[in-house]
């Protein structure tokens, strides 16, 4: 041990962790507990990563990242049967192999790797290890503890789940997003976008249109959600219609500040060529405008799947991402609960993923693009 | 010449005060001034004297807050919505989501010329300002003479009979300003445009220009008037005859008068 | 800007336009249930009778522009403030979470936007999370929220504020992030000319230049504050506020009772977006903001 | 005093006055009880209250107790207030369907949220297919409100016979025009409305002595409500209870679901129950251990 | 004067490449250049031929993709964490939201000097570039010119012992200029700084700088250093001497060498 010499906080910390784990031995208070040879594979893991911390980053962070998560795996593994009865060395060691976690993601961000495939590797394997860490401590944090199943089911429960129960998560899906949620994301912000335009077109509407633009802004989901299926009736229609009214107060805002945010001198020069509105609009002002428009774009891609789900908890056909969440937690499925959660927000990455690769080809030239 | 042609510019007892949170500035006081059909008239004066804001003013850029002014027989608002100028700002004002030759283009889609025509001009008003090869660069991949430049040719291939030009020249060299001074007075001779063209440099005022406004400033005011006698063809060294010399001479004591420096 | 006095007519004859509509709807939506009413009483009504009775039912489908605003000014005016029943009671209740909410979340929001924005670890790796926890349907977890919130002694305003926080702070942090990579190359590179530390670029610069996002962000976050104010109402037994009318509301189907809640949660949006608007334009102001 | 915090499932009624009755009558204060209601609402789960200890009873349907139960929530029924199911599904005598032969190929109002095992046990029986198909039903998760049927949406509904039934009546309807599927009269109900406690608790004798000072009390109160139904109705509306008419005529709608208020759960009614819930593999193993005597053996002596 | 002071900036096969959407763009190849403590360096060459780059890879706002550089004997970004140099940039780059004495306030307080010193430093530099009464108005109220000068300002109030300006005068008329001219060189003589400065007017650089460095574009090279004969004391007449107008006429000659118009 005297050969292990940390060089970063981390490594301290994590040392210093493992020696309290020694002091409060042992792991949980359950016989037999951890084997002899689990628990000194755990430390060994330990060790190992905080010696890595001296080597090259490359290697260092490869070797980190092994006795990181080596050891989380057999920690977490081993309270298998022992659900409920861990001690303070469990999380003090599942606190050091995080701490370890942490330093190898910081290498690994320092990095910069020539190679393009290497760049996009490290951008995608820096936020999974932070991902997985939250899993991890979700896992050993409900295990260790026995925390009731119907409170909070550990991650491997709902992986099962999610991996057993495809059929009926791919029509929810298809139910709620394909149908309901891009929809109303595409008729929400554009509404809100052509409102702006038109309160910007008439003074008229400006000066009355976003007063009572505002009001929409907040109309609880709760409270429009029964009158929409009253008035659409109680399949996806009324849930798309939530999804409008939640959509479109963002992008009326964003629209709204982005039409102001040209500059003067560039409104001058369109002046002189005595160009038109419409014309000054698309080809000046909806580019400078760009920027608060996709923030829109962004916010509402999330708010738009929260609509939709939310909006199935009052009457819908059964099917449907919020008809299954509301449905199964009066079944006590939180499994299930979970395992649409973690569907919701998948799609919704890759929605808000797809809207971000947007704004980067569309707004290029924005500074915050260009790397500020 | 002034006499004879008709008035393109015409302002009288112009005035123009702008408000500001820290009181009243006035920019322009009582300018009078006529520009006629095909002239060319260059504007100096020290910096801060009210140039640019005439320059706006005609433009109807701004609205003076006393006086009159027309521009071809109407006011400028009528004059700016039938396209009757071309506008260089002090500025490049390039749109950074458009590269160079998109940037040229701009006022070319704006007024809804063929697609072909637009390559022609492009091409052209690009050679012109000697940035071929840079047409697919964005603003900001260009020195700052590069950019200024490119909003030159975006006002040249506009096309208009009036252009009026903010320091067009500026950040430019001696040997491309020499250059694009031939071109600009080629283009005025060939084409019969009227020019109000902004310049601190004296001798640029002077071969140029058919007429030399000289202001003064705080308020910005027209101190002198000077009418070139050189003739309208101005080979490069016509800078160095005593005609010319003496011109810049009146030029010089004219912007002197105007200046508060003891030297 | 507009003065207020600009803004009455238009305000008012958009709101009259509106009402007109809601009428016309009043009338379409209400009528199947009364022509059932009528066929079930063997009554045959006339025009103008029938037009009366859609807009005078006790529990109709789209409640008449009157009947709420009658609902409304006797749930405002006419009971004390302190009376549960009262829209101003309910109508603070929720307020009060919500600005708590609306602030915990602003701060939270411009915190992560900060670190994304500093720390090269946190952009790569705390984005996509965030992202993926806005996608969690709030109604769903609030109850367990307020359950664990409940086990560890948490009662009371703060569970609801922290629902607001989980909604608000999202279009915050997605602003931030955007607004302090805003300024221009040639401002960064000046400070980096001063070797300005990161506390000064931020302050002196990336912050002024990001105000405008900000005060973007920060009208739809005080929006969404106050939906996440009221779905929190919801799980703690739904005791007072906007959200808890609604909810006995809608159990009762008092469509009316629904729609003033509605109105005064539309009320106080609409307040609370255009205090952010002032404050947005006072800032603005001080900062030598030039008119449009 | 010994604190005590009740759970109730849904918002305050007078489905609950039993309890708001023994607190404001003082029933707790006499057993040494300090009792919190807290009120429920669409989206608690009392089971989950339970178990993340905000709770030390709480009223929940059978079907969600049991299922939680095998989730490792070891609940316990300690009482059984509600001796029959309010649970119906009713439609209009103008509407298609008459009599259970008519259900194919139309839309039914379903609540969820656990509270659907009756129905699909129903259907079940019935050889029934709810999948939407044109030689089965289609089921609409209706919402807490009786809207679908004002609305044509659903062709049947489901109410409680002492709320949402009213609520029809209130709408216009005429009891003569209105169809009426009685679970319980139709011997598909499931237990509602009893009380539940943790298993590991009841073992600590000082807990379960509470519990019987508890179930006394609170049957105390139900007697009380069920002689007292306009007075009890009041002390609802006190807790806030919205409605007072409504909550009268659900008072005495309620206390034909008493019974003889003894709170004693009847083992045959446990048994249908549970057997039913296994069919439907809400539950996959039989329970045991699922509901005690004990309590109320105590209580009502 | 070159040899015996100290190295201020030593750059050896310095090469600068940058990659655009449309392929490599050499900005710079094979500049060697030294700079001696207490100089007075001018860069000119045409638009567009690495003047700015070259400045800017001094200031370490641009990273060099061959050669070495070393500033005051370290690299340039030691050298700027120890803020070893002021920049006035081509453009004003005023903070639109900042008065215009809190821009000049701005570098100030990031080196954290008390408000009495700020106060002092406003005052004197903003005196200096001829803008006082001005101090309370925003950017955007400002002329093209007095922007430039409010950005002078910023620089000097900094007051670093080695200045990088490019193009500080390109917007200013030739009196106020010529007033900037002699105070610039006041001030470096009293303080010995070192100051490389970008222009594009021959005099300028003749009048101002112990050495001239002469650049020629695509790519960016130096093409001829002339070292200044002229004394250090520098009346504005001395414009008119032989001695003046035989290094302008030879800056001339290096310039147009660099060009590639036929005229
Ligand atoms: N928008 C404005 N608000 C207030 N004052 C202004 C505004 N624009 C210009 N000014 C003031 O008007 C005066 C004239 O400005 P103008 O830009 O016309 O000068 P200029 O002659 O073009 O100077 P330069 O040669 O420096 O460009 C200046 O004192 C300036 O401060
Ligand atoms: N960020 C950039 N990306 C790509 N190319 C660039 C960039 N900056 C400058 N260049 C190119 O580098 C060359 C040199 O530019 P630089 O700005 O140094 O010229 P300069 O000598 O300062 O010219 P000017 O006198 O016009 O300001 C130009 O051809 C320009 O197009
Ligand atoms: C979301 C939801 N919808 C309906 C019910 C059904 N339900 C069970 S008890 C009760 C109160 C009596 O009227 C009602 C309506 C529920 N529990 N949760
Ligand atoms: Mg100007
Ligand atoms: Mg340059």
């Amino acid at each position: 041990m005297s050969s292990v010499t940390p060089r970063s906080w981390q490594g301290f910390a994590a040392l210093a962790l493992l020696a309290v784990a020694v002091l409060f031995w042992p792991i949980v208070h359950a016989t037999p507990g951890y084997g002899i040879a689990a628990a000194a594979l755990i430390f060994l893991l330990l060790l190992l990563a905080i010696a890595a911390d001296n080597f090259p980053p490359a290697i260092g962070a490869i070797l980190l990242f092994i006795g990181a998560h080596g050891a989380a795996w057999i920690l977490v593994a081993g309270i298998t049967g022992n659900e409920g009865t861990a001690r303070a060395p469990f999380y003090l060691l599942l606190a050091a192999a995080w701490l370890l976690a942490w330093r190898c993601v910081t290498i690994l961000s320092a990095l910069r790797p020539t190679s393009r495939w290497a760049a996009t590797a490290l951008r995608l394997i820096i936020p999974a290890i932070f991902g997985a860490w939250i899993l991890i401590i979700w896992e050993a944090v409900t295990r260790g503890a026995g925390i009731p199943f119907i409170l909070l089911p550990p991650p491997s429960a709902i992986g099962a789940r999610i991996a057993n129960s495809l059929p009926i998560l791919a029509a929810d899906v298809r139910q709620t997003i394909f149908k309901a949620v891009i929809f109303g994301y595409v008729v929400g912000s554009g509404a809100g976008f052509l409102t702006a335009i038109l309160a910007d077109r008439v003074p008229f509407f400006r000066r009355g249109l976003l007063p009572i633009g505002n009001m929409v802004s907040a109309l609880p989901i709760i409270g429009v959600a029964p009158i929409m299926v009253m008035w659409f009736g109680f399949d996806w229609q009324s849930k798309a219609a939530v999804v409008i009214i939640m959509t479109f107060f963002p992008m009326l805002v964003n629209t709204v500040a982005g039409l102001a945010a040209s500059g003067h001198m560039e409104r001058d020069l369109m002046r002189t060529y005595a160009s038109g509105y419409w014309q000054t609009l698309f080809k000046l002002r909806l580019p400078a405008a760009a920027p608060f428009i996709f923030n829109a774009l962004k916010i509402n891609s999330t708010l738009a799947l929260i609509g939709a789900i939310v909006a199935e908890f009052f009457g819908t056909p059964v099917v449907g991402m919020g008809f299954r969440i509301s449905t199964e937690v009066g079944r006590m499925n939180i499994d299930m609960v979970w395992a649409e959660i973690a569907v919701a927000a998948l799609a919704g990455s890759v929605f808000y993923g797809v809207v971000a690769l947007f704004e980067r080809a569309v707004t290029f030239w924005h500074p915050s693009v260009r790397g500020g | 010449m002034t006499g004879a042609s008709p008035a393109v510019v015409s302002a009288s007892k112009l005035g123009l005060t702008f408000s500001t949170n820290d009181g009243p500035v006035q920019a322009l006081t009582d300018v009078d001034l006529t520009i006629g059909k095909g002239e060319f008239v260059s504007f100096i004066g020290p910096s801060g004297c009210g140039k640019t804001t005439l320059l706006r003013v005609i433009a109807d850029l701004e609205k003076p807050t006393s006086g009159t002014i027309s521009v071809n027989g109407m006011t400028p608002e009528q004059a700016r919505e039938k396209r009757a100028y071309g506008y260089v700002f002090q500025a490049a004002a390039l749109f950074p989501w458009r590269t160079i030759e998109r940037n040229v283009a701009l006022p070319l889609e704006v007024i809804g010329l063929s697609k072909a025509e637009q390559v022609e001009r492009i091409k052209r008003t690009l050679d012109l300002v000697n940035l071929s090869g840079f047409e697919k660069k964005y603003p900001w991949q260009l020195s700052g003479g590069m950019q200024q430049r490119a909003s030159i040719a975006r006002a040249l291939a506009f096309d208009a009979d009036l252009l009026l030009m903010d320091e067009p020249f500026g950040a430019l060299d001696e040997i491309v300003r020499d250059h694009l001074n031939k071109q600009l007075l080629e283009l005025w001779e060939r084409t019969n445009k009227t020019i109000c063209f902004v310049t601190h440099s004296i001798p640029e005022a002077v071969y140029l220009s058919t007429r030399i406004v000289v202001m003064s400033p705080r308020p910005g005011r027209v101190s002198d008037v000077i009418s070139s006698t050189l003739p309208k063809e101005r080979p490069l060294h016509i800078r160095e005859t005593p005609e010319f010399l003496a011109i810049a001479a009146r030029v010089r004591d004219g912007l002197h008068a105007g200046h508060s420096y003891e030297d | 800007m507009d003065s207020f006095r600009d803004k009455i007519v238009p305000v008012t004859s958009i709101l009259v336009g509106i009402v007109v509509v809601w009428y016309v709807f009043a009338v379409i939506l209400n009528a199947p249930f009364q022509r059932d009413l009528d066929r079930r009483a063997n009554v045959t009504p006339g025009v103008v009778e029938f037009m009366g009775k859609t807009l005078a039912q006790p529990k109709p489908t789209l409640p008449a522009p009157h009947q709420v605003a009658v609902n409304f000014f006797e749930n405002t005016f006419l009971r004390s403030v302190t009376s549960s029943r009262s829209l101003v009671y309910n109508a603070w209740v929720t307020l009060s979470s919500t600005l708590l909410g609306f602030a915990f979340g602003t701060a939270l929001g411009i915190v992560i936007a900060v670190g994304i924005v500093h720390v090269a670890t946190l952009d790569r790796s705390l984005m996509p999370w965030i992202i993926a926890s806005q996608t969690i349907p709030i109604l769903a977890v609030a109850p367990m929220i307020i359950v664990v919130l409940a086990a560890i002694g948490i009662t009371g305003l703060i569970p609801k504020a922290l629902i607001s926080t989980y909604l608000s702070f999202f279009p915050v942090a997605v602003g931030m992030v955007k607004g302090l990579r805003s300024p221009e190359f040639t401002h960064l590179d000046l400070m980096h000319t001063y070797n300005a530390s990161r506390a000064q670029t931020f302050w002196k610069l990336r912050v002024p230049a990001s105000v405008p996002f900000l005060f973007t962000s920060m009208k739809v976050a005080v929006a969404a504050s106050l939906v996440g104010a009221i779905v929190g109402e919801l799980p703690t037994g739904a005791v007072a506020g906007i959200g808890a009318k609604l909810l006995a509301g809608a159990y009762y189907s008092q469509t009316i009772d629904i729609w003033s809640a509605l109105v005064a949660g539309s009320v106080v949006a609409a307040l609370l977006v255009m205090a952010v608007g002032i404050a947005g334009r006072l800032v603005d102001r001080a900062m030598g903001g030039r008119a449009a | 005093a010994d604190k005590v915090t009740l759970q109730l499932k849904w918002v305050t009624q007078a489905q609950f006055a039993g309890y708001y009755v023994a607190k404001d009558k003082g029933f707790y204060d006499e057993e040494g009880l300090d009792v919190d209601i807290k009120p429920g609402g669409p989206d608690i789960a009392p089971e989950q209250v339970i178990a993340g200890g905000g709770a030390d009873v709480i009223v929940d349907w059978m079907g969600g107790a049991l299922a939680a139960r095998e989730k490792g929530v070891p609940l316990v029924n300690i009482a059984q207030p509600f001796k029959k199911a309010g649970m119906e599904l009713v439609c209009p005598k103008d509407g298609p369907i008459k009599t259970e032969a008519d259900f194919k190929g139309h839309t039914l109002g379903v609540w969820f949220f656990g509270n659907e095992y009756p129905f699909y046990a129903w259907m079940n029986k019935l050889g029934l297919k709810t999948d939407g198909g044109p030689d089965g039903v289609t089921v609409l998760k209706q919402s807490f409100d009786v809207q679908p049927l004002i609305q044509k949406q659903a062709d049947c509904i489901s109410v409680m016979t002492y709320n949402e039934y009213w609520q029809l009546i209130d709408a216009g309807y005429k009891p003569e025009e209105l169809t009426v599927f009685n679970y319980s009269a139709m011997g598909n109900d499931l237990l509602e409305d009893g009380l539940y406690a943790s298993e590991d608790k009841l073992k600590d004798p000082a807990f379960e002595d509470k519990m019987v000072r508890f179930v006394r009390a609170s049957m105390k109160g139900w007697k009380y409500a069920v002689d007292n139904s306009d007075e009890a109705a009041g002390i609802v509306m006190d807790n806030g209870g919205q409605d007072e008419n409504h909550q009268k005529r659900m008072m005495g709608e309620v206390a034909k679901l008493i019974d003889n208020a003894d709170g004693k759960l009847d083992p045959a009614t446990y048994e249908r129950t549970a057997k039913a819930l296994l069919d439907q593999k809400i539950i996959t193993k039989e329970p045991s251990g699922a509901y005690t005597t004990a309590i109320t053996d105590k209580a009502i002596k």
